[in-house]
């Protein structure tokens, strides 16, 4: 599973995206910053976190499928 | 007849976006632009850089004006947010709305600028003379 | 450095309101430009006519423009109104404030067309299809 | 004493301006009203009528002197 990085969370990584080991046994949004937070702990210190599912905000209970397109969305700061 | 501009870009064109808005219905134009200020967080500002997930901002942003035109009763409406590197008192973004009664264009006008900067994707990142931060990032 | 542009014009010119309004200092700009409605009162309109007692309205939107001054952090303010045949779709009266913070432009922006509505000596003349009458004239 | 007329008080009177004649004793804007709504009985049926001494707001009170500038101020209808 690919996740697209934007902002800061781009610069945690150093990456445009980031690839989730298949081996991971990621299901649910939750479980996904989950183990997120465990590989990059600077992630944890944002104000907030969200997560894109097909360009839409995700719950945490909301279940991760193949060939979604999920991306990190840091604190937003447009305007 | 369309009613809706919106549109991630390079440059923010005011003209283009007051040219969208006139309509014979409409009697009065409520027009934000949000410009690059020289300070913030009591420091010197030096530039700010944008950045957006376009497909999610454009979608966001849709959603806002769907509320907006909910609401209110909108003749046209425009929303415009810049990308990219942007100098002190360079235009970075443009809500408009166009309505019969100015009542209603200034407070859809409000309500998109408000709620644009607190649920679509673009992140700012702001330039010092020493330094740089993404703007919001940390508590 | 002039903070203030107020005049009495033939034509509105949204593009030299803008360039006088953007300021380093200035995050946010509210403009407001009415335009001529295709109908008031249930009737089509066909053209408005403006009249101003000018030395009087520019005193009256100087005395406005100061008040809002007092109120809001401004730092550039425009008004500018035109006079004589407007047709549909055209700007009539425009109203820019630029600060430091969102909140204040726009808040200062309404009070600016709202009391300029009830204070300022201009005059508008209605013509529709079949007559015309002079605006709030009578009760 | 010669009074600026604008919008429908032009329309009214018929002319850009009115000459009062010196033999009326007007001291007062009030005054000065009254005799217009005399002459003028149009003028009393505006919603309001306002007289400007100088491009200022009068109140009926205020005493009227040689040289002012003195108008007639209809209902307004700007923006």
């Amino acid at each position: 599973m690919e996740i697209l990085l934007f902002g800061i969370t781009r610069e945690i990584v150093g990456r445009n995206s980031l690839e989730v080991p298949s081996k991971e046994t990621i299901q649910t949004v939750g479980q996904l910053k989950a183990w997120l937070g465990a590989q990059y702990p600077a992630l944890n210190k944002l104000s907030s976190l969200a997560v894109a599912v097909d360009s839409e905000y995700a719950h945490d209970h909301q279940t991760l499928s193949p060939g979604q397109e999920v991306a990190l969305i840091p604190p937003v700061s447009g305007g | 007849m369309e009613r809706m501009l919106i549109k991630i870009v390079e440059d923010i064109d005011l003209q283009e976006a007051y040219q969208f808005l006139l309509s014979p219905k409409a009697g009065g134009i409520d027009l934000f632009v949000g410009t690059v200020r020289d300070h913030a967080q009591g420091k010197e500002v030096v530039k700010l850089v944008f950045e957006a997930y376009a497909p999610m901002a454009l979608k966001e942003m849709e959603k806002l004006a769907a509320a907006a035109q909910q609401q209110w009763p909108i003749e046209k409406l425009v929303m415009l947010h810049a990308v990219g590197e942007k100098l002190v008192g360079e235009p970075v973004v443009l809500i408009g709305v166009a309505s019969a009664h100015r009542d209603a264009a200034f407070t859809a006008c409000r309500f998109l600028i408000d709620e644009l900067k607190k649920t679509v994707p673009i992140w700012k990142k702001e330039f010092y003379q020493d330094n740089s931060v993404w703007v919001n990032a940390h508590p």
